[in-house]
């Protein structure tokens, strides 16, 4: 069969349906200090948001898929471009750029100038230590997971902590399978 | 034109959020789980009413700022408006809409084998309506939000005939 | 009128989450097409281990002289595929459509419990839709 | 030149107020703006005096004062800005357009997820785009 | 035309209502003078306004004048139309005639004349003095009117009026009046008409150079005053306003320098309120009106109408724009008027509408009222400001309170700028050392509670820089001007060069420059830069020049008057702000006046103003300026000796924002708080700190006890104190979330405790509660005589209210208490029997239901027939059973490391103290199983069971108890008790019977031995001692006859033994005599068991070594043989049972056959000889009997006779099991031979196969 094309993230995002970034970004910012009073560990919370990305991701994955058209990719230094180009433009209407390759291509930083997340966002001193965009990470996490990658995401820059962008550093662990459906014993 | 994001960002946020506090924080009180989804969403209605209604003059009574919120408000959220405001006059309001977004892409199931809800087991049916109405809370919040930072403080309900319609019941607090 | 006989879509550890009949011939009860399901995710495993060359995604297409089996597998291991009519044009379009249906529909359904049985009206639904639209609707894609 | 800008929320305590004289003095100016208060519930309280501009956010000169003039601003949600300043001949139109302007920087501001409703402003970048509004102050529409 | 100016003011102040002419033709005027001049003023009069619509006035003032009368004199045109105002508004002829030729030649032709003039308006008035009685004259005078009236009056126009004076008609005033009316609405709108026209004319030119505004304001005012005159206040009014315009217009209009006016004496009292108090002619000169007089002109001549319209209000806001603005423009000519012209006059001013306004102002509605007052506020706050400015200016700056609202108030008003600051008069030397002893005497105003804060500035900028830069500016100037051409000063534009000069410089500039000036003849202070002390008095004396209002300088002149004045325009800005909507600037102004009570030592009043503002800002959370007032509000409840209310303010101020103050200021407050705690206080004083001290649980999961469970409760307590401070006490409340009625229960801290600034954790002693779950109620302690309490939470604690839901966390519950449930169970370790009469082991298992046994304390209290063998010590050791390995295993390893392994090394021997055992410590997580040597006697033989003798065991009989009770928690508080059973047995259960007869009547005697136990029993010896009656056919000891010993019975199973026996030859009365009546077998045998699955060796015995150690036990058990009937008289015979066999459940009829073997002659052994008992009896377990068990048969005594007994039976059991059997209890059993014997045993079949039933294993 012919292969439909891949479409580019701005064509994708052009024709999904979108909604004011405000009410995207308020809801996740009550979200997270509502979580913050519920759970009162910023620690926990970092692992909550994640958890919560993660769910997100195993689902937000197939739509992607879908509306993308992207191929398997070939390696995972395409699945991460695919991510940062495709994946962020799709859905948050900005793009990432990729870098800091490691030798093997197995580790790289997707790199956010621009985040919706944290708009009007500061981080008041109590919370330092808090991860505030750490659903990003979840998300791909979940989403690599899916199409069969174990990676590791992890923050490595933080505007909310004065630097000057997001960095995501995205460690590929190992590449599952697919695994055989059937048992030796059938 | 602000910016914006793709819908199934915040689709997927709430059904999330939901679900977390439903079946993962609070899975066993239901109760609970509901008052944390409305204060959620009264922060976000606080907020967002904050911003709407820049630029524009003030109220001058309560069916003004309740119209504010059918039309210009909801249409900045869901680009659309209300389909239908009723009031008996006496401080409460009914406000309908026929497609409520947030339940556009929800089906029931109301065999007994869903299995997404962890309630103890009532009958499948108010099971179902359960769940749908977790969902519900975090738009009453917005709403209540919205109006009490307008000064109005009142109580929101919302109740799903038949889904994708909703109807929103604000009873203002005398 | 594109002549469908059936829908799978079997989740990726080949549980059939979903089977619709649109009046094939022979009926067959639930667990046949339980059956059919297993089965044929395994035959599709094992043509990726069969392929010669690596990388190969598994049968794609399956001509028998009284019928087709289109499968389209989603990256995320999830497979759909519908036994027609022989000959029949664009069911790569309408597994695309459907793919699509099913991220809309089922992902997006906060009481879907991914790797489940699928009820969703809403689904349902649209697919119905989607199906009977005849091949032209779907050459317009 | 401004000298003194506030926030006050509805049940009138303040939410934010910053002089822009030397510290020593500051507290005059916030007995300034607490006592413009007043004006604000009179315009309020009995709207027919504030005739065309009614539920207008933008409630014009609060304080015909000999040495300085006070401003006042009612946003929907009961929230008042407050501008005294020390220029005696201030154009209207510099006033609504430093309020606006004001007004959009409140709104990010409280939009700040940590920010308690009711309870002080404290962000730094609230601050900070506060301070570029006032220096620029006159400056827009004189152009 | 200004030449007209004082024509027209003296005019215009002469005539201040409309005039009527009277035109006397024929004497009539001083006849009726009085009665015309008794119609004035009109009561009502209706005239056209300005725009021609109708009006009606009230009280319309005017005067009848003689055409005569010198006033009317004809004057120049150009003026009559100028002053036309004045002029007559209508003509009344008088006149009277008798006859009818009079009037056609001398009074017609007259009155033609008088009335071709057609400017004025007239009419006339026909007197006829005619007696009413004198009829020809009255007719006459009839004829004559007519012929007037003819001649006069026109359709259009009705122009004559009759009078007859003797009997007048009573609508004659009315016509009368109505016609003057006429005359003067017409003559009116003729009048305004020609004004505007001129008015109109003038304006057109009003851009042309030779435009004069003074004939403009000319025309304009007469117009205006014309309005006034005729009442017409409204259009005037707005004349006025016009003619303002166009002067405001005009005067900044043309550039040209004029004027400005107000150096007279006395100008420095605000004239706005008087017109007449400067002619005209003073304000224009050279046709320019003085801006100064002229304004104020206006405005009073506005005020007069406003007030004639009976609208204060309007004055009054017209009035404070007014003055606002016209103090503008007094700014602006500051130089060239008197020094502070401007402040002075801006006070009089606000007094002069003050006064007038607040007394003419009549109740309107009431939102105009409220805005009256805040006018009249505003009026006096502006007042009392410039007038404070005046007092700093001679020196009591010291005095004035430096609150907020004067520095507000004064710090951004500039100071005046004369031309030239005045410079001290030359004879000032004593004053100037005055103030100078003022000042240095005036010391810096102390903050209370050694509050040390920067003083609010009350100066725009220094006095003292300021003042003398002014002198300098104008000293430099003067050298300029003084040393023409001279090129130091020729270069540098003089003023400005040196005001950029720093004082300092200047001297010496000057000073060089007074070396240089040759003759140093101008010597004097000018160059000097003036002292402060110089300066007040310098002020003080251009003041007084100023000022020429008396009492506003004796305000000035002494510190009272100025503070007499000074509260009373506080008093009075207060008073009507209070009135107004803003109570903010009353209540803040109230505060002003309690700093001068609290200065005069009326500290009462003081702390009533001060609470109201304090009330004011804590109410509005302005901390800043509670800050400010909190302290002086302290100190006087201090002075007042409140200690109640010292207090609160001392913790009010301690929980302002930290920033307000510094630390040691705080710090003082705390000590405060401790001085007054620990001072004598005459009752405890409650105090409220919840702003000062919050409290929370630690977080993480709630403290969790078991019910009855005492504990320590660890709280998070934060101290907003800025210093540790010691409590004496302190307890919290514990308030059940569930049951409310439930009451709050005290937790007290043992101990005073200290309280760091910040965070603090403490520990309560918890005594145990109902269970439930706890949140945190109030915080209540003690210091000193201080009772205090805190309701508030720290973060986490409840939120204030609904709308800040979204902050909600519920209170978090701090403890849960939890249902009682089981914590530990005792069970027995085995079920099986030990043996009785000897020391065993009886097991107990303990196993703690996650909960700590430790220190737990064991009861036993064992049963009767049973007892603990106190000489042996009790062992305690680890106790896994194998279902809770499984579990184990289940569980994480982590649990496995934690180790079930090591624990099973555990054991530990115990001592029995006063029947209590104390657990080890290892035992208080895990199960662990207690050994108790125990002893269970039971003296009764054990009997051994036979055909005859059926055995009849209970199970109660070897059942022994052991009462326990466990004694654990915390604080022994957890009570378990329970009594567990414990089986006890003999080794063996006997039964015998006879395998054999045989026919040298050798009986086989088998003895069958059941073991009752689960150890393996080892039978060493038995030996037989035989009752009476029977002997061992060889010779023996009794020994059975075949010896195996030892024989070994394994658990459960059964064994036999033969004895052969014989019986033995004895008569009946031996037989009576029977010595034995029953044999006793005994039996030497050893067991090997173990206790933990039930009986074995006694505990003397430590470990059961090699099977030849053994020490043997016995047992004995007595059994009963029965001689074989010698003599039957009746026979009992078993008849078969049917074919089929038997089977459990199924009905069976047992039949026996009695028969008479003998007639009953000689001896009787039943009465009833005819009648046999019977009694059928059968183990119930195995058996269910139907139909009558016991009862009698009749048999006759004939030998032979026979019947049949048959009974239904159901077998319950299967196996082999006893069949039922038949007694006959009245007849002695040596008489009775069973013939056939019924079988031992019978087989019972298990019940037939079926569905339904399902058969065990």
């Amino acid at each position: 069969m012919a292969p439909v094309a891949p479409r580019s993230g701005d064509a994708i995002f052009a024709s999904v349906e979108r909604v004011n970034a405000e009410l995207f970004t308020l809801t996740y910012g009550a979200i997270v200090r509502q979580l913050l009073t519920d759970l009162e560990e910023v620690e926990e919370v970092n692992k909550q948001l994640d958890q919560m990305g993660y769910n997100i991701g195993i689902r937000l994955i197939d739509e992607f898929l879908a509306k993308s058209n992207v191929a398997r990719c070939v390696d995972f230094k395409e699945t991460a471009e695919v991510i940062a180009k495709v994946g962020f433009k799709m859905f948050l209407g900005v793009t990432a750029s990729v870098s800091n390759w490691d030798a093997d291509g197995t580790c790289c930083s997707i790199v956010l100038e621009d985040n919706p997340l944290v708009d009007f966002v500061e981080l008041p001193d109590t919370c330092q230590g808090l991860y505030y965009c750490n659903v990003l990470s979840g998300v791909i996490r979940g989403a690599l997971e899916m199409v069969s990658m174990k990676t590791e995401v992890t923050w490595v820059r933080d505007m909310l902590r004065g630097d000057d962008a997001f960095e995501l550093q995205v460690k590929l662990l190992k590449q599952v399978p697919e695994e055989y459906p059937y048992k030796d014993d059938e | 034109m602000g910016r914006e994001v793709s819908e199934s960002c915040v689709d997927s946020l709430l059904t999330e959020m939901v679900s977390s506090y439903c079946d993962r924080f609070y899975a066993n009180k239901p109760d609970l789980a509901a008052r944390r989804i409305e204060a959620i969403g009264f922060q976000v209605g606080l907020q967002l009413s904050e911003r709407y209604t820049m630029e524009r003059p003030r109220f001058s009574d309560h069916l003004e700022a309740i119209k504010f919120i059918c039309k210009d408000f909801w249409s900045e959220l869901f680009k659309k408006q209300i389909d239908n405001l009723k009031t008996n006059h006496r401080g409460t309001f009914v406000l309908q809409d026929n497609r409520f977004r947030w339940l556009a892409r929800m089906s029931v199931d109301p065999s007994p084998e869903n299995g997404d809800l962890s309630q103890d087991n009532p009958p499948a049916e108010n099971k179902a309506a359960q769940a749908t109405s977790m969902h519900l809370y975090f738009p009453c919040g917005i709403i209540r939000g919205a109006l009490s930072n307008l000064g109005i403080p009142c109580a929101v309900t919302a109740d799903i005939s038949n889904l994708p319609a909703c109807s929103f019941v604000v009873r203002i607090k005398a | 009128m594109a002549a469908i006989y059936s829908l799978y879509i079997i989740n990726k550890s080949g549980g059939l989450i979903f089977y619709k009949d649109y009046g094939s011939a022979g009926r067959m009860d639930t667990n046949d097409s339980l059956r059919v399901a297993s089965l044929w995710h395994s035959m599709h495993a094992i043509s990726q281990q069969l392929s010669p060359v690596a990388g190969c995604s598994g049968i794609e297409l399956l001509e028998a002289d009284t019928f087709d089996l289109h499968c389209f597998q989603s990256l995320t291991g999830t497979k759909f595929f519908v036994v027609c009519e022989p000959g029949t044009q664009q069911m790569e379009a309408l597994l695309k459509v459907i793919y699509e249906l099913y991220t809309d529909y089922v992902l997006k359904n906060p009481f879907y419990e991914i790797e489940m049985p699928i009820r969703c009206e809403l689904f349902d639904f649209n697919l119905s839709q989607t199906v009977q639209k005849d091949c032209v609707a779907l050459l317009g894609r | 030149m401004i000298v003194c800008v506030a926030v006050v929320g509805h049940q009138n305590n303040p939410l934010y107020i910053q002089s822009f004289t030397e510290a020593d003095d500051a507290l005059k100016l916030h007995h300034i703006v607490h006592c413009s208060l007043d004006v604000v519930d009179e315009r309020v309280n009995n709207p027919k005096k504030s005739g065309p501009t009614l539920n207008e956010t933008f409630l014009g000169l609060l304080y015909p004062t000999e040495n300085y003039k006070v401003y006042g601003y009612l946003t929907n949600t009961k929230v008042k800005f407050i501008l005294v300043t020390t220029d005696l001949d201030v154009r209207d139109a510099d006033v609504r357009n430093f309020f606006r302007r004001f007004h959009a920087a409140y709104v990010d501001a409280v939009s700040n997820p940590f920010h308690v409703p009711g309870k002080k402003i404290t962000s730094r970048t609230f601050a900070e785009r506060v301070s570029t509004i006032v220096k620029s102050f006159g400056l827009s529409s004189a152009g | 035309m200004a030449n007209f100016l004082a024509q027209f003011h003296t005019i215009k102040n002469s005539s201040d209502h409309l005039v009527i002419a009277v035109e006397d033709v024929s004497d009539l005027w001083p006849i009726v003078k009085s009665e015309f001049e008794g119609r004035l003023p009109f009561k009502r009069a209706s005239l056209n306004n300005k725009t021609r619509n109708s009006v009606s006035v009230e009280n319309l003032t005017a005067e009848f004048i003689l055409t005569t009368d010198s006033r009317l004199r004809s004057r120049f045109p150009l003026e009559q139309s100028l002053f036309w105002f004045r002029e007559p508004y209508a003509t009344v002829v008088l006149v009277t005639c008798e006859d009818l030729d009079e009037f056609r030649t001398i009074l017609k032709p007259r009155l033609k004349l008088i009335v071709q003039n057609d400017e004025r308006e007239w009419f006339i008035v026909f007197v006829s003095k005619a007696p009413p009685n004198n009829d020809q004259a009255t007719k006459l005078a009839k004829k004559v009117y007519a012929k007037l009236e003819v001649e006069f009056s026109s359709k259009k126009r009705e122009r004559c009026c009759k009078l007859d004076i003797q009997s007048p008609e009573a609508n004659f005033w009315e016509d009368l009046e109505s016609k003057i009316m006429e005359s003067i609405r017409n003559t009116l709108d003729r009048r305004v008409q020609f004004y505007e026209d001129e008015i109109r004319k003038l304006s057109e030119q009003r851009l042309m150079p030779v435009w004069n505004f003074c004939n403009f304001f000319i025309l304009k005012e007469s117009l205006a005053f014309m309005f006034e005159m005729a009442h017409l206040f409204e259009d005037a009014l707005r004349e006025y306003d016009e003619l303002e315009l166009c002067y405001l217009e005009t005067v900044n209009m043309t550039g040209k320098l004029r004027d400005f006016g107000g150096v007279d004496r006395g100008d420095d009292q605000a004239a706005l309120l008087n017109p007449g108090s400067k002619p005209l002619t003073q304000i224009v000169q050279d046709d320019s009106f003085r801006e100064f007089e002229f304004r104020q002109y206006l405005f009073s001549c506005q005020s007069k109408l406003l007030f004639k319209l009976k609208r204060a209000f309007e004055v009054a806001s017209r009035g404070y724009s007014f003055i606002i603005s016209f103090s503008k423009a007094l700014a602006l000519r500051e130089s060239i008027l008197p020094f502070c012209m401007r402040e002075v006059w801006v006070i009089t001013a606000c007094l002069a509408l003050i006064n007038a306004t607040a007394s003419q102002y009549n109740d309107g509605p009431p939102d105009i009222e409220k805005e009256f007052y805040r006018l009249q506020g505003d009026l006096y706050s502006l007042c009392r400001v410039k007038f404070m400015r005046l007092a700093y200016l001679v020196g009591f700056g010291a005095e004035i309170e430096r609150s907020p609202v004067n520095s507000a108030l004064l710090s951004m008003l500039p100071w005046p700028k004369p031309a030239v600051w005045p410079l001290v008069p030359p004879d000032a030397s004593s004053e100037v050392l005055v103030k100078e002893k003022i000042i240095l005497q005036e010391t810096p105003r102390v903050k209370h509670l050694g509050i040390q804060r920067k003083p609010l500035p009350l100066e725009p900028s220094l006095l003292l820089r300021e003042a003398n830069r002014r002198r300098a500016s104008l000293s430099a100037g003067n050298m300029v001007e003084m040393f023409e051409g001279r090129p130091i000063f020729n270069d540098g534009s003089g003023s400005d060069a040196s005001t950029k000069m720093s004082p300092s410089q200047k001297v010496r500039a000057s000073s060089m420059s007074r070396t240089n000036s040759s003759p140093g003849g101008f010597e004097s202070s000018i160059d000097r830069p003036m002292r402060l002390a110089e300066i007040y008095v310098a002020a003080e004396h251009a003041l007084q020049h100023t000022i020429s209002n008396t009492d506003l300088w004796k305000s000035l002149s002494s510190l009272e008057e100025y503070e007499k004045k000074y509260l009373e325009l506080t008093k009075g800005a207060a008073d009507n702000y209070h009135h107004s909507w803003w109570k903010r600037h009353g209540v803040v102004l109230d505060g002003e006046i309690a700093a001068v009570c609290f200065k005069h030592g009326n500290f009462d009043l003081a702390a009533k103003s001060y609470e109201k503002v304090c009330a004011l800002y804590a109410g509005e959370g302005w901390q800043d300026l509670l800050a400010e007032v909190l302290p002086s509000l302290a100190e006087c409840q201090k002075i007042l000796n409140d200690q109640a209310g010292y207090l609160s303010s001392c913790v009010r101020l301690l929980s302002l924002d930290k920033g307000l103050f510094l630390t040691k200021e705080r710090e003082a407050f705390q000590s405060e708080v401790l001085r007054l705690a620990h001072s004598e206080m005459k009752d405890p004083v409650p105090l409220d700190v919840s702003s000062l001290i919050t409290f929370s649980g630690n977080p993480g999961p709630p403290l969790e006890l078991c019910d009855g469970d005492p504990g320590t409760l660890s709280v998070t307590i934060w101290s907003g104190f800025p210093d540790d401070i010691t409590l004496d006490s302190l307890s919290l409340t514990l308030m059940a979330t569930y049951n409310g009625d439930e009451g709050v229960k005290a937790l007290r801290c043992p101990s005073a405790i200290v309280l760091k600034p910040g965070r603090n954790i403490i520990t309560l002693p918890l005594p145990p509660q109902k269970p439930g779950s706890y949140v945190l109620g109030v915080l209540t302690g003690q210091i000193g005589h201080l009772r205090f309490r805190s309701h508030s939470f720290s973060k986490g604690g409840p939120a204030d209210s609904d709308d800040f839901m979204i902050y909600e966390k519920p209170t978090r519950p701090i403890l849960k208490v939890f249902k009682p449930r089981a914590l530990v169970d005792l069970t027995a370790a085995i079920s099986s029997a030990l043996l009785i009469n000897e020391p065993q082991w009886v097991g107990i298992i303990v196993r703690p239901i996650d909960y700590s046994l430790k220190g737990a304390i064991l009861h036993i209290d064992t049963g009767p027939g049973l007892k603990i063998e106190e000489s042996h010590v009790i062992e305690m050791q680890s106790y896994v059973d194998l279902s809770q390995i499984a579990a184990d295993m289940a569980k994480s390893d982590a649990a496995q490391k934690e180790g079930s392994l090591a624990v099973d090394k555990n054991f530990e021997q115990l001592r029995l103290h006063a029947g209590r055992i104390e657990f080890p410590n290892w035992a208080n997580n895990v199960t662990s199983i207690l050994w108790i040597p125990i002893r269970a006697i039971s003296d009764g033989l054990a009997r051994g069971s036979s055909s005859v003798s059926p055995l009849r065991q209970s199970i109660v009989d070897g059942m022994r108890t052991i009462a326990l009770k466990l004694e654990f928690g915390v604080s022994h508080n957890q009570i378990f008790e329970r009594t567990l059973a414990v089986h006890f047995t003999d080794p063996f259960q006997v039964s015998t019977r006879i395998a054999d007869k045989c026919n040298d009547g050798t009986l086989l005697l088998q003895v069958m031995l059941q073991s009752e136990v689960k150890a393996t029993l080892t039978i060493n010896d038995a030996w037989l001692d035989l009752q009476d009656g029977f002997v061992h056919t060889t010779k023996g000891d009794g020994r059975p006859t075949s010896g195996f010993f030892p024989l070994v019975i394994s658990p459960h199973s059964r064994a036999a033994i033969l004895f052969s026996i014989c019986l033995e030859m004895l008569n009946a009365e031996d037989e009576a005599k029977a010595l034995r009546p029953e044999s006793i077998l005994n039996i030497k045998y050893g067991i090997s068991g173990d206790r933990t699955t039930g009986a074995h060796p006694p505990v003397a015995v430590e470990s059961p070594g090699p099977e030849g150690a053994r020490q043997d036990l016995i047992f004995r058990s007595s059994l009963v043989l029965q001689r074989p009937v010698l003599d039957p008289c009746l026979a009992v015979g078993f008849l078969p049972l049917p074919s089929g066999g038997l089977r459990v459940g199924q009905l069976v009829s047992m039949e026996w056959r009695i028969e008479r073997l003998k007639d009953f002659e000689e001896n009787e052994v039943s009465k009833h000889n005819n009648e046999v008992l019977y009694e059928v009896g059968a183990n119930s377990d195995n058996w269910m009997l139907a139909g009558r068990k016991r009862g009698h048969v009749s048999l006759s005594t004939k030998q032979g006779s026979r019947i049949v007994i048959s009974i239904l039976c159901m077998p319950l059991v299967a196996g082999y099991v006893r069949p039922p059997q038949l007694g006959l209890p009245e007849v002695d059993e040596t008489n009775i031979s069973c013939n056939p014997a019924g079988p031992h045993l019978v087989c019972v079949l298990p019940p037939a196969l079926s569905s339904s039933f399902c058969i065990p294993a």
